[in-house]
């Protein structure tokens, strides 16, 4: 079970929240202008990587605010939280 | 053609059972305290919280999981721009009209929620190490005491935890259609808590305190 | 091939066993084949083994970036089943399974594949109508199923609780005679084997390191053991497949999440099928050694570690004990974790790609293992001749621009 | 037989069992005698009883090899009946007052057990034979050979009714998690605990001391013991401090999450603690964890190492000295290091019964060398056992040396054994830690770990006792320093203790020699050298292929003794280094833990909560049938006496049709959307336009997923211009209202709407029927039901019955039909005072199921029944609530070829041609009689499947909705449903069966 730091509420059990899945993931601006391709890869096809993760949860049980987390998927090491609207840590080296 | 008015609580047939949980409440004790008024309030309070304090006679508290209490209120943090207002019974009327009045033109919503939660107040030693068995929070004395609150989950409910008092008295917000189920759930709990006082009850009791 | 039998294993027995030959030859890379399979899970081999089979080409490589059958392969619950909703899934596993009643001798080794029966268990009145949607379904399939009552399903394994005052009512279930279990490192190992005998060159710790391409199709893979040429690449590597396919710049529908399983303590025979129940997500079924095999659910998050959470295990257990009540003082012995590749639509993907020469075999989430004949049946087709075998031709990459999905999720158990 | 007498093996004035407290026990039938503070296997041991168990496979004779949890072979069947639990290990059962044990897995008696035939086939039942035979002929398969192997199966067995017990579970956070209370434990927590930390200690063992309970030692001039006792006194009487005996730490999971078992009353025997949880379950949340789980002594794998009487040096010590039992009259130890060695000359000291060390190091320790002259020990140098003899126990061994030849039989009646010390790695290795191996100690340790762990004592290859205190002195240090705490951290990790081991894995490899007997690895699995040699030769030279093939390591002690001793074989075989080869990666549990244990609190009624209405009572004291949705239970149907689920369906929906129902609607999800911008958000969400409904009005409404299938359905009313309220299907409450903070907070945080569940302030009740409005009336003189002032699809304010109330006018059933909501606490007295106001109009409550029925026959779909996730809001007929003007959630996807496509799967209805034949729902249509069957060419006949099917009384005729391929082009034509063994045919329709323009929703006004 993570540990996770809510950026409202601090550090809670994973329990509590639920996974959004892949952070940053715009809606495209005019959905109607884009190709089938384009539109399957809003819809369905997500990056997956083997490191750091930049990830949507929410603190389903708690204040219920949505927010982004920074996690590496091998270590489950979580190096950031960030609220939504707030730039992603810069790219580590 | 009339109903009664007479309300039902949803725990109005427990009381019997909450009182023989009650015998030694130094050590344990439980009751539903009913019908208080719950309002949902979402506003900036930052920009707006003097119309509310204008109208509840009480501040928003604006340290997440905290509590703060005035006139007739207490308001509790449960999110940047959400409270619940607890007040007493039959508030919830005037309080709903005028808090949407003070806050007319500014976005916000007020919600009445009085029949939506009942409320569980247990106290007593055991009461920390009943809810540590089923709530993943740290319920330690030093780290949930008043004027703390938090959401959390009790068992398979969500729930809110308010410590309003560090003796502990704890009141436990929940939903109507779970009430059963947690009021069953802390029956059990402080039940095995009891039978296992010679064993190792007060020595868990005592380091959660 | 040194076969496989019990006059062969008495004739060795009397010299101690001592002129068994290896399974498999731990070959060398050469520098150029006709195919390379990337991923020597159950799946990779068995692609690389009907490659040779049924279609003659046998110079092939298998890299595998640790030892083979370490993924998925050894680390699911061994059921094997066919009955799954839609027609073009429907028609996949049954040949898988198919494949399966003829594999022992195929292979010539004993897979230990026992046809005990699947249950799949209803919980409330939307459990009952989508088990009877699938049982219909599967039959109008030419696949076996039946509808038990909750007797029939007591008669069939009698250690269930069927009162109905249980929290998860019985209220009757799928039942797939020919579904089972079989012994899941055995596949990996009879597969390479297998193809081994017919000149496949298995690569143990090779990692592939980078795919590379000329002018839109690919030539060969980097790796920790050098440059290796092929203008054939089938990417198979489960949960690692997005890592793999971003080295050529493909971005797919998958998410790797961690799926746990567990084994209790060997007990002495008592739990006679495999059993079921999506709605409270148990399965459970016996082994040949007296382990209960119980797999657990999945993490929601997207990881790459081998473990996963502990109240993942603890809600199984409650939802097992429900359903199992003898079973609370039985002891769980070894949990393990995989690493699920899961598709929106719970569907695998076995298709060609953009890159020209690159396919992909992915996205079975966490139900590869009964489809591990049958998904290496029809990938060493599309690798071989480029277009893909009738039974994987819904299975393509584009379905996710098209809108046809092949939603295996089982419909939404909600209701008004 | 006195308990005194009967305690044959038991050393005058020695251990710490209490002889004032004699225990009766039983073993296999036969009663015995112990006193309390032994373990049953030492209680056996003291009765001169060495043979306990048989093993997997070959059921050989099998005793105790150790005295802990790594005991691979001493599995007992402890107790009966109910209370019964298979595969314990008898070293660590603490005895009690009549406890009950038996050997498992051999028959007719572990004396004497007839499947011992299986060692005459061991020659073909070597690692794997099982995949080269039962092949032929095929069918024997499941008919003869896989039942033999199966009856062969398992150890003991599970009880066969429900467990007596109970479990519980506690959370527990804490600065410091120190695992292990022995030297180095005790050591580290005593620096948390003095500087006020917050700190739980957990001990496995039944009290503190680890080897200070079995080795003599002095510490700060007290006896080791006593040292330990003062520990333990000090810390338990912090407040700070939890200190949990009995309690195993199984599991280490992310983020210092950290798993423990604690056996609360195993000891007092069954029964004895009525109410008291049986096990605890503890999850601990640690900001920091020292591991001191201290090491495992490993044996040497010689011919018939696992013959009863050959044990590890560490148990037959501490036999001796904690329990005071003798092994037996004349004992010679086989120790290739200082340890075991030391072990040995321990044991002799209180046991008086070792004649011989066998030692293959040229230069044992000298000072260790003169100790044994003291106690009269021969220490033979250059030595090895080669072969033990005995049948039921050992009686002899011969010796031989390392180099040259030449063997010596050496009559005995016990063995020691020590091959060295595994590190108890496990829980570090699961954080996930790294291990390295030690060519110089011959052991694998902890390395590097991505969580803030500390390990400390034998763990970190500080085996000495000294070197244990400071070690944990330190790590307590270190980690007081990590959480900020003014306190030094001391100097980094000095050189580690030395072992002077000579590594000896397998005699026969290191004499080189074939040597008689079986040579056991993993005694529980009953592997041996010759199976991982043949694992080498057949190409499974990865150690998890070894494992995998040979099972070394799978048994019930999870290889605690077999691991590395296999993996160092493996590797000889394969002339790598140890370090080369690997290990495997250990995984939880570390010792196994009961099922009920996990479940813990979570059984019958708190399984699952059980989410009931206010109007429940009602239900139940009026004989309803629930269903269960989601957590939900709700009334299915009200049957009156001798009714089954047809007959009050069909009276409850000719009632809802001809007179009226009532049915309790509060269970579905409502959603209070407030803000400037919640039209536009609905807007958004749902497939139709909201902007122009007017206050007061109510409005049915769609969502899509951005795939653009049904999400969820519902009628939203506008309650005022800046508020909505919106209703949502019962299983998808909180799936929708979590969807709309989603888009809220992540995709248009510029949109001014606030969304609050208000599922339960509101009760429903939803009167139904031609004599709605006249009960309503009754209930509600002072408001105005006619169509002109409440229209259809409206909503008033009112008081209904003397309570304040909102009254909906809105029909999921084509009837004239309110749904009065009122605050939930007022929910029965409304719905009492509705049942007496409906008597004179023929009221009846409806369950769901009347509710389903009469919502197909006006063709309304259900979430979930007319849609799996694969539907269009176009393919169940809904396209006139999908807006062509304005964007919504899911519209971009109509477009896509497979969406847009012509002949997918309609929702249309079906007349059974057979009016009495209600389809199964799910059952599925073909077209023609002709292609009803699997076609291995063509595939699948199905068109479609039904989805909804009842008897309708209205129609007198069962009906069905159903999708099916291009079904609306197909009005009129026959179909056939493919049910059971025939083919019924059905007429295809329009889904709705009655009043197709929309009368009777007026009523008669």
């Amino acid at each position: 079970m993570l540990q996770i730091d809510c950026p409202w509420c601090g550090m809670r059990e994973e329990m509590e929240f639920s996974y959004g899945g892949q952070a940053h993931v715009a809606y495209p601006k005019d959905p109607h202008a884009v190709s089938d391709e384009d539109w399957a890869q809003y819809l369905f096809m997500r990056d997956n990587p083997k490191g750091l993760f930049l990830e949507r949860w929410v603190h389903s049980q708690g204040c219920r605010r949505w927010f982004n987390v920074e996690r590496h998927t091998v270590t489950h090491e979580i190096t950031a939280v960030y609220k939504p609207g707030e730039p992603p840590p810069a790219a580590k080296p | 053609m009339t109903a009664s008015t007479d309300r039902v609580s949803p725990l109005e047939n427990w009381t019997a059972r909450f009182a023989a949980a009650s015998a030694t409440p130094v050590q344990f004790s439980i009751r539903e305290v009913a019908f208080a008024t719950h309002i949902n309030l979402r506003v900036d309070a930052a920009a707006f919280g003097a119309k509310v304090r204008a109208v509840l006679g009480c501040d928003l508290p604006v340290v997440a999981n905290t509590w703060t209490t005035g006139g007739e209120c207490s308001a509790i943090w449960l999110g940047p721009d959400e409270w619940l207002v607890v007040a007493p019974d039959g508030r919830n009327e005037s309080f709903c009209a005028d808090l949407r009045t003070a806050l007319s033109g500014v976005h916000h919503a007020v919600t009445d929620l009085s029949a939506n939660r009942t409320m569980l107040e247990i106290a007593g030693s055991d009461a920390r190490v009943a809810l540590a068995k089923g709530c993943p929070l740290d319920l330690h004395g030093s780290a949930f005491k008043p004027p703390q609150s938090a959401q959390s989950l009790l068992a398979k409910s969500q729930v809110l935890l308010q410590c309003v008092d560090a003796n502990p008295v704890i009141r436990v917000f929940v939903r109507n259609s779970f009430a059963a189920y947690v009021a069953e759930w802390l029956l059990d709990a402080a039940a095995e808590l009891a039978a296992s006082r010679n064993l190792d009850t007060p020595r868990i009791a005592n380091r959660l305190a | 091939m040194q076969r496989f039998s019990f006059a062969n294993l008495v004739r060795n027995s009397l010299s101690g066993h001592a002129h068994w030959k290896p399974f498999w030859r731990d070959a060398a890379p050469k520098q150029k084949y006709d195919a390379i399979i990337v991923g020597g899970g159950g799946h990779g081999l068995a692609t690389a083994y009907y490659l040779a089979k049924n279609h003659g080409i046998t110079n092939v490589a298998v890299l595998e970036k640790g030892w083979i059958g370490g993924g998925n392969t050894g680390r699911n619950t061994t059921i094997i089943r066919s009955n799954y909703l839609w027609n073009e899934s429907g028609a996949l596993y049954e040949h898988s399974l198919k494949l399966w009643e003829g594999l022992n001798e195929d292979l010539n080794i004993n897979l230990m594949f026992s046809q005990r029966g699947v249950i799949n268990l209803a919980h409330n009145q939307a459990d009952v109508r989508e088990s009877i949607r699938r049982v219909e379904a599967n039959r109008l399939n030419g696949i076996d199923g039946e509808w038990l009552t909750p007797e029939q399903v007591k008669e069939f394994c009698p250690i269930i609780d069927i009162s109905r005052t249980a929290r998860y009512p019985v209220l009757g279930a799928t039942l797939q005679r020919r579904g089972g279990t079989a012994r899941h490192d055995t596949v990996a190992w009879g597969f390479a084997r297998a193809a081994d005998n017919l000149g496949v060159d298995i690569i143990q710790n090779c990692e592939v390191t980078g795919i590379l391409r000329e002018g839109g199709r690919v030539t060969g893979v980097r790796t920790t053991r050098g440059t290796i040429m092929a203008e054939k690449i089938g990417v198979v590597a489960a949960g690692h497949t997005s890592v793999v396919a971003a080295m050529a710049d493909i971005r797919l529908p998958l998410q790797s999440h961690p799926l746990q399983a567990l084994v209790s303590e060997p007990i002495k025979p008592i739990h006679p099928c495999v059993v079921m129940s999506n709605a409270v997500h148990v399965y459970l079924s016996q082994s040949d050694k007296g382990e209960l095999v119980i797999g657990a659910g999945i993490d929601t998050f997207n990881s790459y570690s081998q473990r996963g959470s502990f109240h993942v295990i603890e809600h199984q257990m409650a939802a097992l004990i429900e359903l199992f009540p003898i079973f609370s003082r039985v002891r769980m012995l070894r949990t393990w974790g995989g690493i699920v590749d899961v598709c929106p639509d719970a569907s695998p993907i076995v298709s060609k790609t953009p890159v020209k020469g690159l396919f992909l075999n992915c996205g079975w989430g966490t139900g590869g293992f009964k489809a591990t004949p049958g998904s290496g049946w029809v990938f060493a087709h599309t690798i071989a001749t480029g277009e893909p075998h009738p039974l994987n031709a819904a299975f393509a990459l584009d379905r996710f621009s098209s809108g046809a999905l092949i939603d295996e999720h089982g419909a939404a158990a909600v209701a008004h | 037989m006195s308990g005194t007498a009967a305690n044959i093996a038991r050393i005058e004035g020695a251990g710490k069992i209490d002889r004032t407290r004699p225990l009766a026990f039983t073993f296999n039938g036969r009663k015995l005698q112990g006193y309390a503070g032994d373990t049953l296997a030492s209680a056996l041991l003291a009765n001169g009883i060495h043979l306990v168990a048989r093993s997997f496979k070959y059921h050989r004779p099998r005793g105790m090899l150790t005295a802990g949890n790594e005991e691979p072979n001493a599995l007992v069947q402890l107790e009966r009946g109910p209370y019964t639990e298979p595969n314990l290990r008898a070293t660590e059962i603490e005895l009690y007052e009549g406890l009950d044990a038996s050997s498992v897995n051999c028959f007719p008696n572990v004396q004497f057990d007839l499947r011992a035939i299986n060692g005459l086939a061991s020659s073909i039942l070597v690692a794997g034979f099982y995949n080269k035979t039962f092949m032929w002929p095929k069918g024997f398969w499941k008919k003869v050979y896989e039942p033999a192997l199966r009856a062969a199966a398992g150890l003991g067995v599970a009880p066969d009714s429900p467990d007596p017990d109970t479990y519980d579970r506690m959370h527990w956070h804490c600065d410091v998690l120190v695992v292990g209370a022995g030297p180095a434990g005790l050591s580290a927590s005593l620096q948390a605990g003095r500087r006020g930390v917050r700190t739980v200690i957990v001990e496995e063992a039944p009290e503190a001391g680890g080897s200070l309970l079995q080795r003599p030692a002095t510490i700060d001039g007290v006896a080791g013991t006593e040292w330990a006792s003062k520990a333990f006194a000090e810390l338990d009487a912090m407040p700070n401090v939890l200190f949990l005996c009995r309690t195993s730490v199984f599991g280490y999971y992310d983020h210092n999450y950290l798993m423990a078992v604690e056996h609360r009353t195993d000891h007092l025997g069954p029964g004895r603690s009525p109410g008291v949880a049986r096990k605890r379950l503890w999850h601990f949340r640690a900001k920091r964890v020292v591991l001191a789980t201290g090491a495992h002594e490993r044996p040497i794998v010689f011919g018939n190492n696992d013959l009863p009487g050959i044990v590890l040096a560490n148990a037959a010590c501490t036999y001796a000295t904690r329990y005071g039992v003798s092994l037996g009259k004349c004992g010679v130890a086989f120790v290739n290091n200082d340890h075991g060695f030391a072990l040995a000359l321990e044991t002799q000291a209180v046991a008086r019964n070792i004649a011989m060390i066998i030692d293959p190091r040229p230069d044992p320790d000298d000072a260790l060398v003169k100790r044994a002259a003291a106690l009269g020990v021969r220490v033979l140098c250059n030595s090895v056992i080669a072969t033990a003899h005995g049948w039921n126990r050992v009686s002899s061994v011969d010796i031989c040396p390392t180099r040259g030849t030449g063997l010596a039989r050496l009559e005995c009646d016990h063995v020691l054994v020590s091959g060295g010390l595994n590190p108890a790695v496990h829980l570090y290795s699961q954080a996930p830690g790294k291990l390295r191996y030690d060519a110089n100690l011959a052991c694998f340790l902890p390395d590097q770990c991505i969580q803030t762990v500390e390990v400390a004592g034998a763990l970190n290859a500080r085996f000495s006792l000294d070197s244990a205190l400071e070690d944990g002195a330190l790590a307590g240090k270190r980690t007081l320093h990590t959480l900020g705490q003014a306190v030094d951290a001391g100097a980094p990790a000095e050189a580690k203790d030395e072992l002077h081991i000579l590594p000896v894995w397998s005699v026969q490899a290191q004499l080189g020699l074939k040597l008689p007997g079986k040579h056991f690895v993993d005694y529980q699995n009953d592997v041996t050298e010759a199976d991982i040699l043949l694992a080498s030769r057949e190409g499974f030279r990865s150690v998890e292929h070894t494992k995998r093939y040979t099972t070394t390591g799978m048994a019930t002690d999870q290889g605690k003794t077999s691991n590395v001793i296999g993996l160092a074989i493996l590797a000889a075989s394969l002339g790598k280094p140890i370090p080369e080869v690997g290990t495997t990666t250990f995984r939880p549990p570390f010792t196994p833990v009961t099922f009920g244990a996990i479940a813990g609190r979570d059984r019958g009624s708190l399984s699952d909560p059980v989410r009931t209405t206010p109007m429940h009572a009602w239900h139940v004291d009026n004989g309803a049938v629930f269903e269960d949705v989601g957590q939900w239970k709700r009334p299915w149907y009200f049957p009156k006496p001798g009714e089954d689920l047809h007959a009050a369906v069909a009276r409850e929906t000719k009632a809802l049709r001809t007179t009226a129902g009532v049915m309790d609607a509060t269970t579905l999800g409502k959603i209070d959307i407030q803000g400037a911008d919640a039209a536009e958000f609905l807007n958004r969400v749902y497939t139709n336009a909201w902007t122009k409904l007017a206050v007061g009005s109510c409005r049915y409404g769609v969502m899509c997923r951005p795939d653009g299938m049904v999400m969820d359905d519902g009628v939203t009313a506008r309650l005022a211009d800046d508020r909505f309220l919106m209703t949502t299907t019962t299983g998808n409450a909180a799936r929708v209202l979590d969807w709309l903070e989603e888009w809220l907070q992540t995709e248009w945080p510029e949109l001014e709407v606030y969304c609050t569940t208000v599922t339960e302030q509101w009760a429903t009740t939803a009167v139904v029927g031609p004599n709605a409005r006249k009960i309503l009336k009754a209930l509600a003189p002072d408001m105005d039901f006619s169509n002109a002032a409440f229209p259809f699809m409206t909503f008033r304010e009112g008081v209904v019955a003397g309570l304040a109330a909102r009254v909906f006018r809105i029909s999921f059933n084509g009837e004239l039909s309110y749904e009065i909501n009122v605050p939930s606490w007022h929910g029965l007295a409304l719905w009492r005072a509705v049942i007496e106001a409906g008597k004179p109009h023929g009221l009846t409550p409806y369950g769901t199921e009347t509710m389903h029925v009469a919502r197909a026959e006006k063709g309304y779909i259900i979430i979930g029944q007319e849609t799996d996730g694969t539907v269009t809001p176009q393919d169940v007929g809904l396209e006139w609530a999908v807006s062509k003007q304005k964007d919504f959630i899911g519209k971009r996807s109509f477009s896509r070829s497979d969406t847009a496509r012509a002949g997918r799967k309609q929702l249309v209805g079906l007349l059974p041609q057979d009016k009495a034949f209600v389809a199964p729902e799910g059952s599925h249509l073909v077209a023609s009689p002709e292609r009803s069957t699997f076609d291995p060419r063509l595939g699948s006949p199905s068109i479609g499947h039904i989805t909804s099917s009842y008897y309708s009384p209205n129609l007198e005729s069962a009906f069905a909705l159903a999708l099916i391929a291009n079904g609306r082009a197909m009005h009129g034509k026959t179909v056939y449903c493919s049910q059971g063994s025939g083919l019924k045919p059905m007429t295809v329709t329009d889904p709705v069966f009655i009043d197709k323009e929309g009368k009777r929703r007026d009523g008669i006004d």
